[in-house]
């Protein structure tokens, strides 16, 4: 009677519950004391994280267990991508406490952070379109909120705007997607579609049309060109913290909805989905770096770098070895704490100018970032580790990633695949390199900033971690590997 | 009994015309209708599916996505209207500070 | 009991350079006292050495250096004579520097390269493998850079420096390739016990294994290396350069220690030379020429220096010519090439130091405007008197003895062979030898002063050892020339000789036929005539000589110009093809085609960026159009298209 | 018990790099500095007396990513430890001839430090994973210490030498991977061990060989560098600092040169048409060693000449690997060893003149021996050793490069020979006769002789390569040692 047991809804019950709490005694808290709320977010968040470590499932390579009819499932996979979501909405409450410290409307802002943290973990966890679905927009109209909290920015509406019609436009080609896969096999569940397709095949126009529907509707997510044209644009204008979010955290629930639904339910039309993928992984990483380099904003910077990331990672729907999702996997809670850490740096710096001076223009200009190093010796640590993460030079996460993602591809043969990002990765290291210039060799640009702790201590979680991945892999590829598994390549 | 087809055609035909919407208007609020047409052809697509399939899932769908997506234009307005308070209008062609 | 200490020849000398060169100052006389006295000691026990092997024998000792490599010494007659003949001329020449140099403010650093000059070259005599020799022989030719441009602030000395490293360079990259293919070709010899690879006893142990058109190659690169080194036509270049040096130095170059080292070498592997059917012909060829090219240049010359340059030079090409008629005589060449080594060393020594002399005592160089020193300078007049009848072979000084024997291996050659031109390049080369060097000392002795000059005698630091050399000049031959050919006959076994012949097809005469009277006393003659020229003409001026002496006469141009030659290797050569053209076009491949490839990537994938980043217009209908066309592209390549994998 | 010797070695300067990081001063940042770069030699030194050489001795090995077959496995041998040595000899010296860096000092000696601690990871790296992980790590220490103390091209030099190096590692990287899959499939288990792939290489199919081969000795000889892949060396050399100049030309380049030995050496024989392959390589080395000194007769900068003749002598390095024969393949190691004690006195020089004189245009230079006898001193002793004098080391190198290799390329190394070592006399004695020599030129100004603790620097460097020069065995030795191991599996001797 495994359904009858809830303990390993703990996570999302807390984070649920906190949620729905943050927005009602928001109601009743003076402003001057709900940075409290902030960190009671912060607390459940890290119950949830401990509870996920707790309870083991990430060391098991079968399923733990199957809650409502089969619409949803705990195992690694769900498990470690929740340990991503929560990890990195962790890190962005850390933050947010300083940030948001003096905002009346904070317990809204926690409480959207919280739903949108849930609506990951259930996309991470389903196994059924609809929850799927449900989690999915649960995340993305938190996240659309988010994107255009500084209402009186217009560059954060601006985002917010574009994130939400474009998101859109993708939800109802999902859906339409989801609507012509239910009609072609007369379910919604995931194991079901893929047991109907196994016993009585797929037309191969519906296959492609429902496959292309769901390429568009969750590379939308994964920022994949084309459909990552909203990506630079609502990275570069939201706020900070919450492009954090949405690159490391929302980006995510893109891959593991694609993993669940590709890998598990369409597994049948693996040859057309690795042809479409093969594509767009070249096409993405050749055209985020290309762009990246002649980007003068960083958060713009960090986005297309994000898109080019994503491409990276979106080999493993082309090599589609259980290796290569492992890698892709390890990628993932990889680039979930580089891009975060990297976000969060740059929220730092914009944090520390804008304080000083009001309603600075581009804050986030590359030029404000000359002589950091000086001007606040942690950050520019920080963000120079992130950033040769991000490039991948040893020893650190993005580097392990990579060399396991890379490793797998050519295990399976892809040996142009490879080249092409190997090339790309080379590339990168341009305008990674440029900004890592910018930080230690230029001249300061000012005075010497006093750092805020809050985002320190964000970015220094950020960068055990990713120097953790970096030095002692073997534990976090052995979860990357389990997860893999459950999937059932 | 109508035929399937028809359904599937007709939300084909939604579906065509809400993406064309989106692309050729200018204004937000049509551009927040053309999502509604969007998001229901696919509602239809699911009815007319679990009609078909004689099972409920489908029409459970539906009444989730519904609900999606009174919530989606809930929040869509809500920008349209932060959106107009800073820049005083809602003609998206004219809403580009963030590009390239 | 001296052959024990042979080591201490090189070694002393060497501890003499690091004590002088760094605590000079401290030392009387500037380190000079240290440098005369390690030289000395290394004269002592070469001496000593020399008289232990005199009957028979020689010395050899080595010690493990690397992979197959030993150092080793190997005294045999051939090197004890020279030994002997280096240290002591070094000696004596140090000796005269201590005068020489008393204003010169760099006296440490004189001495400490002169030591260490003097311990390369010991050291080039010494070796008994061609590695060493060839280490040895490279040092030698960084000393002589060293002291070549010892007046550094000078541009001209600097530059004489230089060119004389390259281009004795370009010898010792011959030299180089010789040992490596020599290598090459006994690399899978056995090794006879106690000897080891590139010895010069296993070389000569290997020659039969050696296919002849290998020896011949080898052969030729070792003469490479001795015509670098020994100024030998066409890398004669740099030798009359080399004067930049203070005189001694000079001395020291042509007389005592470098020119003679490819002498050396071509005798030090004479059986190997005598093994190949070609070399020793080239050998001769090119030493002939030399001895007369060079003589005719120094008919010219005005700089008192450079004459003796390019006599330097001349006679060089004689010893070369003395070891190129081997093919004839025999193993005796060798002694008979050794022994005109050594009294050219004397009267070649003496006659620089008397140059120097005459440059210290009246501050001039040019011999145009000299003239009627002899009054104020009676022992440096005599003296140079008496090296400049040896120079031309007049007897009874040493250079009579040497020269004759070597004109006589010439006539030999033309009686075998049929063929003249060795024979007539020697004595031609004669005429021009006697015409050129009592020009030399009529300009400088006789007549009347040109220019106003105040000359003194030099002290007897200088003066002594002008005497000394004098009366080897004047006796060595007389005293030596029996002994000395029997002496080093021991050098090389008559086996080996034969056997070497025989690889090299070449049948030694049993007998020398005497030349005809006329021919016989044809060197003297030659000598005689060219004094009697040069006295009519520069001494008693019967003629006009400047319809001769005269820019528009193209013979004397081409003569002064040294035939063009530094036209011909500074500014073709060296500048116009190796730098401009051919480093210059390397610079522009490097540059412009394979940076600018690399940079042209670089800037395409930048302006790539730059164009495909205006596809984010900022307008959301455009992207909501892109994901439409997306889907649409989609669509139709996996209808159409697929299966790209 | 025993110390983990190697791991020290990697982890004291480590250590020395974060205190030097941290430090306030620039007195504690120079001590901490020197006392971290100096015990690795010391440990270095007890290593050397008590060894075997013709084995792998001194090895320490602990599981890392057992998943992948990835262990943390360090060793040195005859190939490697003199390597070492002279990582451990160059550094120290290094940091002692910038002692008087004022410049962000706490950062410049531990740039330096991080160095020494890529270097010696990579030289006794047994597992291919760690042993790229190091040489990826080097990069970015130079990297620095080119874009914060260099010259006015900095940004470019400095981009240039990163991306086009990290792209040959890459390569390098994924022919690593081939090797370790294919084996992987051979084997039945993951491993990174490179001794271990090496031994499976022979039985790969023929187009694989190929690929990997090629691959991997691109990864090399980019960093080597080799014609026509040595344009990012003379820019990297000419705007980086001169201790970044030293630390780049006297350790980093021999990265190549070791990857040649290590890994390519025991591949080269099995690849499928070896001779063709020698060939190609053999190329290479010759046209470098040729191209290289020309270009650096075409040169107008002291530095820039200087760079140019590191190409060409690390041809030597290339050229000696192709022949496989035991004495020019020692000789070839001993090439690196000796280039790399040689070139920091030439780096030095050129760093000591730019100080003094504010220009390295030869040209623009002259006389300088007049205000700079010490230096003109020293720097004599290093051109004429770079340009292959007998009695100093460059010759004991280049001549058993040449010896050995002429058994089986007779004639490259007859071009190398002639187009060689001449050209490179000449653009040495030229250079130094325009810029030392000669009348002095005035608009240079008052000009000081170098300072001691340079000299002192310098002048130890001068000694060592006099030293290796008369008495090669104590490293010959254990090269020798080194490459008759990996010779005897070759079966080509």
């Amino acid at each position: 009677m495994s359904y009858l047991n809830y303990t390993h809804l703990a996570p999302e019950l807390i984070v649920a519950i906190m949620g729905l709490a943050v927005v009602f005694f928001g109601l009743f808290i003076p402003t001057r004391f709900k940075r409290g709320l902030g960190c009671i977010s912060g607390l459940a968040l890290i119950i949830a994280i401990l509870e996920i470590l707790r309870n083991g499932v990430l060391w098991e390579s079968q399923r733990v267990a199957t809650y409502f009819y089969d619409a949803y499932t705990i195992d690694s996979l769900s498990q470690f991508f929740k340990l991503v979501f929560l990890s990195v909405s962790f890190i962005v409450v850390i933050a947010s406490t300083r940030r948001y410290k003096e905002s009346r409307y904070q317990d809204e802002y926690y409480g959207l952070l919280l739903f949108a943290t849930l609506g990951m973990m259930v996309v991470a966890s389903s196994n059924d379109l609809l929850t799927l679905f449900i989690g999915f927009e649960l995340a993305s109209m938190s996240t659309y909120a988010l994107a255009g909290f500084d209402k009186t920015n217009p560059k954060s509406v601006e985002a917010a705007m574009k994130y939400y019609i474009i998101g859109s436009i993708s939800s109802a080609i999902l859906l339409f997607g989801f609507s012509l896969l239910y009609g072609a096999t007369g379910t919604t569940n995931l194991e079901a579609i893929s047991a109907y397709i196994a016993a009585h095949g797929l037309a191969s126009t519906t296959g492609t049309a429902i496959l292309v529907f769901l390429v568009a509707g969750f590379t939308f997510k994964m920022a994949l060109v084309p459909f990552h044209m909203w990506a630079p644009d609502t990275y570069e204008g939201s706020p900070t913290l919450i492009s954090a979010l949405l690159a490391a955290g929302s980006k995510k629930m893109g891959f593991v909805a694609a993993f669940k639904v590709f890998i598990v339910a369409l597994i049948a039309l693996k040859l057309d989905m690795q042809n479409v993928f093969f594509i767009l992984a070249i096409i993405t990483m050749t055209y985020g770096n290309l762009v990246a380099i002649s980007q003068k904003s960083i958060k713009r910077m960090l986005a297309y770098s994000s898109v080019a990331q994503a491409g990276y990672i979106s080999m493993a729907f082309v090599i589609m070895t259980p290796l290569a999702v492992g890698a892709g996997i390890l990628y993932v809670l990889s680039h979930a704490f580089m891009k975060t850490g990297a976000f969060i740096a740059v929220g730092a710096v914009v944090y520390m100018l804008t304080r000083e001076k009001k309603n600075l223009p581009d804050a986030d200009h590359l030029d404000n970032f000359a002589g950091l190093s000086k001007r606040a010796p942690l950050t520019a640590f920080a963000m120079m580790i992130f950033v040769f993460a991000l490039a991948g030079i040893p020893p650190t996460a993005g580097f392990v990633s990579k060399f396991v993602l890379f490793s797998s591809a050519i295990h399976a043969g892809y040996i142009t695949l490879v080249l092409v990002a190997i090339l790309n990765s080379a590339l990168s290291l341009y305008y990674y390199a440029r900004l890592v210039k910018y930080m230690y060799v230029l001249p300061p640009a000012g005075e010497t900033l006093r750092e805020p702790r809050a985002y320190l201590l964000a970015m220094l979680v950020a960068v055990i971690v990713v120097i953790a991945i970096g030095v002692y892999p073997a534990p976090f590829l052995e979860w990357a590997m389990n997860a893999a598994t459950t999937m059932g390549l | 009994m109508v035929p399937l087809n028809y359904y599937l055609l007709l939300s084909g035909v939604l579906f065509a015309i809400g993406i064309y919407g989106l692309i050729s208007q200018r204004n937000g609020i049509r551009i927040l209708m053309c999502l509604e047409i969007l998001l229901n052809s696919a509602n239809l697509n699911l009815v007319a599916f679990s009609s078909y399939h004689g099972n409920s899932t489908g029409q459970v769908f539906a009444l989730f996505s519904i609900a999606i997506a009174a919530a989606e234009a809930a929040i869509g307005f809500a920008i349209l209207i932060a959106l107009f308070r800073v820049r005083d209008t809602i003609d998206l062609h004219n809403i580009n500070i963030l590009r390239w | 009991m001296f052959q024990d200490f042979a080591y201490l020849i090189v070694l002393l000398p060497i501890i003499s350079f690091v004590l002088t060169l760094f605590f000079g100052k401290k030392f009387p006389a500037n380190g000079g006292i240290l440098a005369i006295l390690t030289i000395f000691t290394a004269f002592i026990i070469s001496a000593g050495t020399l008289s232990e092997i005199y009957h028979g024998g020689v010395v050899e000792q080595s010690w493990h250096w690397f992979a197959f490599l030993d150092f080793g010494i190997l005294i045999d007659p051939l090197a004890a004579a020279m030994l002997c003949m280096v240290s002591f001329v070094s000696f004596l020449i140090q000796v005269y520097s201590v005068g020489y140099m008393s204003h010169d403010p760099a006296k440490p650093r004189y001495f400490a390269e002169t030591s260490l000059f003097t311990a390369a070259m010991l050291g080039v005599v010494l070796s008994d493998n061609i590695l060493q020799f060839f280490m040895f022989w490279e040092l030698v030719g960084l000393c002589s850079y060293l002291l070549i441009g010892f007046w550094y602030r000078k541009p001209s000395a600097a530059a004489a420096a230089k060119k004389a490293f390259l281009v004795t360079r370009v010898g010792d990259v011959l030299f180089l390739a010789g040992i490596i293919v020599l290598y090459l070709n006994i690399s899978d010899f056995t090794v006879p016990d106690g000897a080891y690879l590139l010895q010069f006893q296993t070389m000569f142990a290997a020659i039969e294994h050696i296919p002849p058109s290998q020896l011949t190659l080898i052969t030729l690169l070792f003469f490479g290396g001795a015509v670098g080194k020994s100024g030998q036509f066409p890398l004669h270049v740099w030798l009359p350069d080399a004067m930049e040096g203070p005189t001694t130095v000079s001395a020291l170059i042509h007389a005592a220690t470098m020119v003679t080292a490819g002498v050396y070498l071509v005798a030090r592997t004479f059986p190997i030379f005598l093994a190949s059917p070609d070399a020793l012909i080239v050998v001769a060829y090119i030493g002939g020429f030399t001895a007369l090219f060079a003589a005719t240049m120094g008919l010219v010359m005005n700089d008192i220096k450079r004459v003796l340059a390019y006599s330097t030079v001349s006679q060089l090409g004689y010893m070369m010519l003395a070891l190129g008629t081997g093919i004839v005589v025999g193993a005796e060449v060798v002694g008979m090439s050794l022994f005109h080594l050594i009294s050219h060393a004397f009267f070649k020594a003496l006659l620089f130091l008397c140059a120097g002399s005459v440059i210290h005592g009246l501050g001039l160089q040019d011999l145009r405007q000299m003239g009627g020193a002899l009054g104020k300078m009676k022992i440096t007049g005599i003296t140079m008197l008496i090296a400049a009848l040896a120079l031309s072979g007049i007897p009874p000084t040493a250079g009579f003895f040497s020269k004759d024997a070597i004109i006589e291996g010439a006539y030999s050659y033309w009686t075998h062979t049929g063929d003249i031109l060795p024979y007539a390049f020697g004595i031609i080369a004669a005429l021009l030898t006697s015409i050129y060097i009592f020009r030399l000392w009529f300009m400088t002795f006789t007549g009347e002063p040109r220019t106003d000059y105040h000359a003194h005698e030099s002290p007897p630091s200088m003066t002594v050892p002008l005497v000394i050399l004098a009366i080897l000049a004047l006796g060595f031959g007389l005293a030596a020339h029996g002994a000395f050919g029997g002496f080093l006959e021991h050098t090389y076994s008559e086996h080996l000789i034969e056997e070497a012949a025989e690889i090299g097809g070449h049948h030694l005469a049993e007998e020398h036929p005497h030349p005809p009277p006329i021919l016989f006393y044809l060197p003297i003659i030659v000598g005689v005539i060219g004094f009697v020229i040069s006295w009519l003409i520069y001494s008693k001026r019967i003629f006009n000589m400047s319809s001769i002496i005269s820019s528009r006469n193209p013979i004397y141009r081409l003569l002064l110009n040294r035939y063009y030659q530094h036209q011909i290797y500074t500014e073709f050569v060296a500048i116009t093809i190796v730098h401009r053209v051919l480093s210059l076009i390397g610079e522009f491949i490097d540059r412009r085609i394979i940076d600018g490839i690399i940079d042209g990537i670089s800037w395409i994938l930048i302006m790539i960026g730059e164009v495909i980043r205006r596809i984010q217009t900022g307008v959301v209908q455009h992207y909501a159009a892109w994901v439409v066309m997306g889907v649409v592209a989609l669509m139709l390549f996996l209808f159409h298209g697929g299966g790209i994998l | 018990m025993t110390l983990p010797l190697i791991s020290l070695m990697i982890l004291i300067p480590l250590v020395g790099a974060i205190i030097s990081f941290l430090s306030r001063t620039r007195n504690q940042a120079r001590i901490a500095a020197i006392i971290a770069s100096i015990i690795p030699l010391i440990i270095t030194i007890k290593m050397y007396l008590q060894v075997d050489p013709s084995t792998m001795w001194v090895v320490e090995s602990y599981d890392w990513i057992p998943q992948l077959g990835i262990t943390y496995k360090l060793g040195v041998d005859g190939i490697s430890m003199p390597l070492i040595l002279l990582a451990n000899i160059v550094v120290p010296l290094t940091i002692l001839f910038a002692w008087g860096e004022t410049k962000r000092t706490s950062s410049f000696y531990g740039l330096l430090l991080l160095e020494q601690v890529g270097v010696i990871g990579v030289f006794s790296s047994l597992d291919f994973f760690l042993f790229y992980i190091f040489w990826e790590i080097t990069l970015v220490p130079m990297y620095f210490l080119i874009s914060i103390w260099g010259g006015p091209r900095k940004d470019y030099a400095a981009i240039k030498f990163f991306i086009y190096t990290h792209i040959a590692s890459l390569v390098m990287l994924l022919a690593i991977f081939a090797l370790y899959f294919i084996a992987w499939a051979q084997t039945g288990y993951p491993s990174f061990d490179i001794v271990h792939l090496l031994a499976q290489y022979p039985s790969f199919s023929p187009v694989v060989k190929d690929v990997i081969f090629f691959a991997l000795l691109f990864g090399f000889i980019v960093k080597m560098p080799a014609v026509p892949f040595h344009t990012w060396l003379p820019d990297a050399h000419v705007e980086a600092p001169t201790a970044g100049s030293v630390v780049l030309a006297a350790i980093l380049l021999k990265m190549g040169g070791y990857g040649l030995f290590r890994v390519m050496m025991p591949m080269l024989p099995n690849t499928t048409n070896t001779s063709l392959v020698i060939t190609v390589v053999a190329i290479i080395g010759v046209v470098s060693i040729v191209y290289g000194a020309f270009l650096a007769l075409a040169q107008k900068d002291l530095k820039k000449m200087v760079a140019y003749s590191s190409v060409s002598h690390m041809g030597f390095v290339t050229l000696g690997f192709a022949s496989l024969v035991p004495l020019s393949v020692t000789g070839a190691m001993y090439q690196q060893f000796s280039h790399g004690l040689i070139t920091c006195i030439l780096f030095m020089s050129c760093g000591v003149i730019q100080h003094g004189a504010h220009t390295r245009i030869i040209n623009d230079l002259g006389g300088l021996v007049q205000k700079m006898p010490k230096l003109t001193f020293l720097m004599l002793g290093g051109f004429l050793a770079s340009l292959g004098l007998p009695g100093m080391s460059g010759f004991i190198a280049e001549f058993t490069v040449l010896t050995g290799s002429i058994t089986t390329l007779f004639i490259y190394v007859m071009i190398a020979v002639f187009g060689g070592v001449a050209v490179t006399a000449a653009y040495h004695l030229w250079a130094i006769q325009r810029a030392m020599f000669g009348v002095f030129n005035e608009k240079l100004g008052h000009i000081h002789d170098l300072a001691g603790y340079e000299m002192l620097s310098m002048a130890i460097l001068l000694l060592l390569v006099i030293f290796f020069g008369v008495n090669p065995d104590p490293v010959w030795d254990f090269m020798q040692a080194g490459a008759n191991t990996l010779l005897a599996g070759v079966h080509i001797i």
